[in-house]
């Protein structure tokens, strides 16, 4: 299948440069500062995971966030039991999700359509459940899992790492986690990840999976077994959501139970849905787009509207100020409710669609033939 | 002698409506076998028990003297019995090319192959090989279309070709011409003729247009009711009261 | 035995409200062929129709609050009592059961403009799609009530006369002491007459035949040349008013708040699926069974067997029975097999 | 304004400003520009020789909390007002060192964030306080496991911590540390203060039955009333834990009604709560007689804003609640004065704590000359005040929490307004809440943290 004429070298090295390059074009939105930069890679990475399962074969989970919660656990779990570097951590967290994504993909997957939307989200909700709860000895339920100054760091006290007064913090041989260097070693990791993400979109693999997307049934007659084909993309989406999750517990070891509770698989959903499901960078853009949101719209107030709109004259800037006030600060849902709608009524392939349609208007009014939209062609079904 | 299909005693009820009633058939290798019949006769029934989509309550479907019954869907597909629909069941959203190199690689790549990093772009054998037979089929020029955008008479030589890209040693055609113009009739059937003589390919035809079940079949059985009413060269066939009772004489009264 | 009783009770009582919210979602995608998620947010708009029209019927006018000192405060005194006195304080005293009447409208209204202006451009798109549009309007819907009404729940109370307990064990000859809510005793009942009421609807009308006609086979139905078109509205408002009255009913028994829609909308469409999509009889069914279940799950005794039971009961049932029974309990071939 | 040290914020409010914002775009990443290191004692976020100070406010906007959240934003507005132009509390606190002209002679800004009432989120809004608007101090949260989490942040990024309404043992209890204190009382203290009034009001002889929010502040109030009662020589005859936001509690207070229990004991909370008392009148529960005895229902924590939703079932209810705006003290008034001026309505319990704690923190950097953090710290442990509603009040050193009297309230029979919903049964002082520091696991951690 063709996706675009661009090689795989070109599309890595745009989107190195604008992945390591945040920090410079975050402070044009207001975005650059490390922890927003952090989630920014984190929750782009669980949607590309979530992409290859929703976008690729057309399954929708509604229970993903079950498997960002086991990467998180996990993760903290290795601080405290081994040791602070995040190697064994991120490792760990990924193998412990793919763990989980067999057994649960394993038996939803042998529902289709909204049968198994339902299973997941049934087994996402026992997860959540039982980590709010009966877990709690493995889960510090309501609180979160949290480091504490008691843990015994077998592997620390193997190499002799010293004690530090405080809680000790996270690092890679030595690299502090927090800050902008969390936020490097998390795009090294998306990057890592979006080319993994590429290499499956453009093998024969991600074709099957695609034509599974399509017509299921013919795939069967076609010769092919599409349970393996399902739960391995399950699996490897799951272990997307994994790794991301223990990313979050590198960048802030805390892991609470309410990263798994459905409403957080919704928000994969919406980050997927939002930016364009089965393109690669849609998903990237809606995680980009409702992290943004949630960040930077939930903080805004009525004064600071104000000096948004104070290029405006007065009565106009009132008016501007008064429109927008339902829609930022506490009401920052109600926006992301609006705008969800409308990408689903009027862009049903995503934001990206949309650009994609900017960007025809502009060469047609520029002169240009319009070109035939191929990549933004991946709407679910 | 030896069949390559065989069908022995096959019944298969719907609640109270018994759509086949102890169906014998045998498939010589080699031949193009028509079945006819009336509509609601058990046709489409007959080939769904043979590739595993229906369940016989009784009788057994022996493939290459092998047991066929039970087998998954893609089993039998492996096996070398491939069905082309009388709906086509193309991939809608995928472009003419990729449907039909995905079953050039269903026979490359098995039931299974996990190989996610595996550029597409490289695999040239399957490219060539979807790329000849589209041109063989005249959709050449349509490579890069999606298939829902192609009209109804494309859709089903899309059909045709996904299944002959496979090279099966039986192919089960699902009225190959249904709602195709007259010239692409006729093409096709040059095509499927031309494909039995490169190939040898065997094929069973079910089709309604006598036309084309006279051009293309060595031997045809007749269906009714669910049951196989006559089996026998076209010109038994023709000369059979039975049949004309049962259908030939129904569609002159139409 | 008293613990037993009590407890079926209860289980009728929230399979009521779960057979009820489940009954419109599964008539909606059973004749509609809509996965509506907004249809949480239409029961948690009944409860508000609920105190809205407790809001208009208390309408006040503002008196001066003399006992707070401290800055200017003010006491509201229904324009209700003020003008009919006694009649005025029982009118208000009724506000929930009146209401009904109130949410019946209102409801249908919202019902029909919602499908009207959104879900009738649906019908041809993929589930997927339509999961994802009602949700978000979930999330509008929600957002816009909390900024007219807040996030703190609102009390509601039931009439005076039955805000107390039945001795529903000298009804039964068991234990004197035994008691039950008379308004969870109304709601069951409520909830079976409302529940009665479309079965009848369904069964016994030209419309309900169509309308039965196309949950069984909706492309037919379409070719006989009827108008489905103003069908499929009229079924998606009924749908609404069933969540609507559902939510209504709710009000005394828990106080309204935004976000109750989304609390009951997983557990409802877990009953759906349960039931079997699109099939009223399994909706009902498996909303009475799943609150039965839950009831028994929480009982000490069987907690002390199996801990957080009581937690995933719901879940764990849906899964067992999705993996045995492909479609659900009563749901027949080829709905949502695709 | 100091231009330096406002660029990220400049910026984030130029956000739509696109053709502003193209020349930003060109300058080097400041990868620390957070740290406008002041010379000598480094610290994060040091205002250093700028006019203005930021402080960050991060509390429930959006989920079940949303409108406490909203009172606390309120106070804290309406504190910040008060430590620029003067006014409220500050006239009546003592000891105090503030002169209403801002903290340290810089004026007071501030921003606000969402915690959702999850730690995610909470953890996230506050990093973004701290990483990107450079606030010096944090208050808010309406969750003990929000606060918690926010706390052990807060710690590792070297930021003070005023925690608004968190009731659970565990905040200065085994998850306490340097950087956080707490003004608001905690389930053990509501536990010491209910014991004498439960008492006199019910006797000795009960049987209590515990409703309990199965998390981790449910489990400490839970544990603490437990010890309470038992040593008063009540009897449990059972704890049972509900899921949080289970909306129908009826499965779990029908095994109530004949389980011998003649006390039921609700360890629930906001949204649980009002369903849970609502769900337990309707059941009769209150008009039963066991044992010979009227039945009870307690709730151990309260506010007025959950009274409001509890309607009618709150009234005759035994509870503890840290503040009352009915208090009659010169502190009270004033802050009830000035905040009913400003928003027409009395300010809840949350919104007093979340007042207070910032003038807390306010008058500590005032005291100790500076805003590096661990003189702060210092200038707050073992600091002791009054004339702030709550009477004499000592912040103790060894885990940050504050020691004062508590109130018992119980739901008015007759409210006057609607505002009017507690009446105070009794001022437990001081000395009969108290416990000593070390009951609790838990430790500290260092002043200096590595920034």
């Amino acid at each position: 299948m063709k996706i675009s004429i661009k090689s795989n070298l070109i599309i890595m090295l745009i989107f190195i440069t604008i992945v390591l390059s945040a920090p410079i074009w975050g402070k044009v939105i207001g975005a650059a500062y490390p922890d927003l930069l952090q989630k920014f890679a984190i929750f782009a990475l669980f949607a590309i995971g979530f992409n290859i399962l929703f976008g690729l074969t057309g399954y929708l989970s509604f229970g993903h966030a079950t498997f960002l919660g086991v990467g998180s656990y996990t993760a903290v779990w290795m601080f405290k039991l081994f040791s602070m570097n995040v190697l064994p951590a991120i490792i760990l967290g990924t193998l412990m999700s793919g763990v989980f994504a067999y057994i649960i993909g394993y038996l939803s997957l042998r529902r289709s359509g909204i049968y198994f939307s339902i299973l997941t989200l049934a087994f996402a909700q026992m997860a959540y459940s039982l980590a709010y709860s009966v877990l709690t000895p493995i889960t510090n339920g309501e609180t979160g899992l949290q480091l504490s100054q008691q843990d015994p760091r077998y592997l620390d006290a193997l190499f002799g790492v010293a004690v530090s007064d405080g809680l000790p913090s996270t690092n890679f041989f030595g690299l502090s986690m927090s800050g902008y260097s969390g936020f490097y070693f998390c795009a090294v990791i998306l990057i890592i990840g979006f080319y993994v993400s590429l290499k499956i979109f453009r093998s024969p693999y991600g074709l099957k999976l695609t034509a599974i997307k399509s017509n299921q049934k013919r795939m069967k007659y076609t010769g092919f077994n599409t349970r393996p084909y399902l739960l391995s993309a399950f699996m490897i989406s799951g272990m997307y959501a994994g790794l991301a999750g223990s990313l979050m517990a590198v960048t802030d070891p805390l892991a609470g139970a309410e990263r798994m509770q459905w409403t957080a698989s919704g928000e994969v959903v919406l980050m997927t849905i939002l930016g364009g499901a089965g393109t690669l960078i849609g998903p990237i853009l809606g995680a980009v787009i409702i992290k943004y949101f949630e960040n930077i719209f939930s903080a805004l107030n009525t004064a600071e509207l104000h000096s948004i709109f104070s290029f405006m004259p007065k009565f106009m800037e009132n008016i501007f100020v008064f429109i927008t006030n339902p829609f930022v600060g506490d009401g920052w849902h109600l926006m992301l409710g609006v705008l969800f709608m409308l990408v689903v009524i009027f862009l049903p392939g995503g934001v990206l669609e949309g650009l994609g349609k900017v960007t025809n208007l502009f060469k047609r009014i520029l002169g240009f033939k319009s070109t035939k939209q191929g990549a933004s062609k991946g709407e679910s079904s | 002698m030896s069949y390559i299909l065989e069908i022995k005693g096959v019944n298969k009820t719907f609640g109270g409506l018994h759509a086949l009633a102890d169906v014998n058939l045998q498939i010589e290798e080699g031949e193009t076998h028509a079945i006819i019949g009336p509509n609601g006769a058990g046709k489409s029934t007959l080939l769904n028990c043979c590739i595993g989509r229906l369940i016989p309550d009784s009788g057994s479907v022996t493939f290459n003297g092998k047991n066929m019954i039970g087998m998954e869907a893609h089993d039998i597909n492996h096996a070398g019995m491939v069905r082309v629909f009388q709906t086509p069941e193309i991939f809608p959203d995928l472009s003419i090319l990729d449907n039909v190199m995905i079953p050039a690689l269903a026979k490359r790549d098995g039931t299974f192959t996990f190989n996610p990093f595996k550029k597409m772009a490289d695999q040239h054998d399957i490219h060539d090989e979807a790329m000849s037979i589209l041109r063989d089929f005249s959709l050449d020029d349509f490579a890069d279309h999606i298939a829902s955008s192609m009209s109804r008479g494309n859709k089903r030589r899309l059909e045709l070709a996904m299944g002959l890209i496979q090279h099966p040693s039986l192919l089960l055609l699902d009225e190959p011409t249904a709602g195709m113009a007259r010239h692409d009739t006729n093409n096709t059937i040059e095509l499927l003729k031309e494909m039995k003589r490169q190939h040898g390919t065997t094929k069973v035809i079910i089709e309604h247009d006598m036309h084309v079940v006279f051009s293309l079949a060595d031997r045809i059985s007749v269906l009714a009711r669910g049951h196989i009413i006559a089996t026998g060269t076209p010109d038994d066939i023709r000369n059979d009261p039975k049949v004309k009772e049962a259908y030939l004489g129904e569609s002159e009264d139409e | 035995m008293d613990a037993i009783f009590l407890q079926v009770l209860n289980g009728l009582d929230k399979g009521g409200a779960y057979a009820l919210i489940a009954l419109g979602l599964t008539l909606t995608f059973g004749t509609l062929g809509i996965v509506n998620f907004a249809h949480g947010a239409l029961f948690m708009l009944g409860a508000f129709c609920a105190v809205l029209f407790n809001k208009i019927i208390t309408f006040s006018v503002k008196v001066k609050d003399e006992s707070i000192t401290f800055f200017d405060a003010y006491k509201e005194q229904p324009y209700l009592e003020i003008w009919w006195g006694d009649i005025g304080s029982t009118i208000i005293d009724y506000s929930i059961p009146l209401s009904l009447l109130f949410t019946i409208p209102v409801m249908l209204l919202i019902g029909v403009i919602m499908e009207r202006g959104l879900i009738k451009h649906f019908y041809k798109r993929p589930h997927a799609d339509q999961i994802l549009v009602t949700f978000g309007l979930a999330i509008v819907i929600q957002e816009l009530i909390r900024t007219f009404f807040g996030a703190n729940p609102i009390p509601s109370s039931a009439p005076a006369i039955v805000s107390g307990s039945a001795a529903i064990g000298a009804w039964f000859g068991l234990n004197d002491s035994l008691v039950y809510p008379w308004w969870r005793l109304i709601y069951l009942v409520f909830s079976i007459i409302v529940i009665f009421a479309v079965f009848v609807f369904l069964k016994f009308t030209t419309f309900g035949m169509v309308v039965r006609a196309g949950m069984a086979d909706r492309e037919t139905v379409g070719l006989l040349g009827i108008n489905v078109q103003k069908r499929f509205t009229i079924v998606f408002g009924l749908a609404t008013v069933v969540a609507g009255l559902a939510g209504a009913m709710y009000a005394p028994i828990l106080p309204p708040n935004y976000h109750m829609g989304m609390d009951f909308l997983v557990l409802s469409f877990v009953v759906v699926v349960v039931g079997g999509m699109g099939s009223l009889g399994g909706a009902v069914f498996a909303g009475f069974m799943l609150g039965m279940l839950q009831s028994f799950a929480s009982m000490n005794e069987v907690k002390a067997i199996i801990p957080g039971i009581d937690q995933v009961i719901i879940y764990l049932v849906a899964v067992i029975i999705l993996l045995i029974r492909p479609r659900g309990l009563m749901g027949r071939e080829g709905v949502m097999d695709d | 304004m100091d231009k330096k040290n406002n660029i990220s914020n400049l910026t984030r409010r130029g956000f739509l400003k696109a053709s502003a914002a193209t020349g930003v775009a060109l300058s080097a990443p400041l990868f620390f520009m957070q740290g406008a290191y002041a010379e000598g004692k480094k610290f994060r976020n040091d205002p250093g020789s700028a006019k203005t100070v930021k402080l960050g406010f991060n509390v429930p906007q959006t989920g079940a909390y949303a409108d406490e959240g909203a009172d606390e934003l309120r106070a804290f507005k309406l504190a910040v007002k008060h430590l620029n132009e003067g006014g409220g509390m500050l006239d009546t606190m003592k000891p105090s060192s503030l002169k209403g002209n801002g903290i340290l002679g810089k004026k007071v800004e501030y921003v606000t964030g969402d915690t959702q009432t999850k730690s995610d989120a909470a953890r996230g809004s506050a990093k973004r306080m701290i990483e990107k608007d450079g606030v010096v101090m944090i208050s808010g949260g309406s969750s003990s496991g929000v606060a918690i989490a926010v706390q052990g942040l807060c710690q590792e990024m070297g930021v003070i911590f005023m925690a608004g309404l968190t009731h659970s043992n565990d905040t200065t209890g085994k998850d306490k540390r340097r950087y956080g204190f707490r003004h608001f009382f905690n389930a053990k203290m509501t536990g010491s203060a209910l014991g004498p009034v439960l008492k006199d009001e019910m006797g000795t002889d009960r049987k209590a039955y515990h409703l309990t929010s199965d998390y981790t502040w449910g489990w400490t109030q839970e544990e603490s009333i437990k010890e309470t009662t038992e040593a008063l020589g009540w009897k449990t005859v059972k704890t049972v834990k509900t899921p949080v936001g289970a909306g129908d509690f009826s499965q779990y207070i029908t095994p109530i009604l004949n389980s011998g229990a003649d006390v039921l004991i609700l360890n629930h909370y906001g949204k649980d709560m009002i369903n849970s008392l609502t769900q337990s009148v309707q059941f009769g529960l209150r008009d039963k007689k066991v044992n010979g005895k009227k039945f009870e229902i307690i709730v151990p924590l309260f506010s007025r804003l959950m009274a409001q939703g509890a309607g009618d079932n709150i009234k005759g209810i035994l509870g503890t609640t840290n503040w009352n705006w009915a208090l009659e003290d010169d502190g009270s008034k004033a802050f009830v004065k000035a905040f009913g001026k400003e928003y027409g309505n009395p300010p809840s319990q949350a919104a007093h704590t979340c007042y207070v704690q910032t003038l807390l923190y306010a008058n500590a950097c005032e005291m100790a000359g500076t805003f590096y953090p661990p003189e702060v710290i210092k200038a707050l442990e073992g600091f002791k005040f009054d004339g702030m509603g709550n009477g004499p009040t000592e912040y103790r050193a060894e885990d940050h929490q504050c020691l004062k009297d508590v109130l018992v309230v119980r739901g008015k029979e007759k409210p006057k307004s609607q505002f009017d919903l507690l009446e105070i049964v009794k001022q437990v002082p001081r000395a009969e809440v108290e416990y000593k520091a070390d009951i609790f696991k838990g430790d500290l951690g260092p002043y200096e943290v590595k920034s």
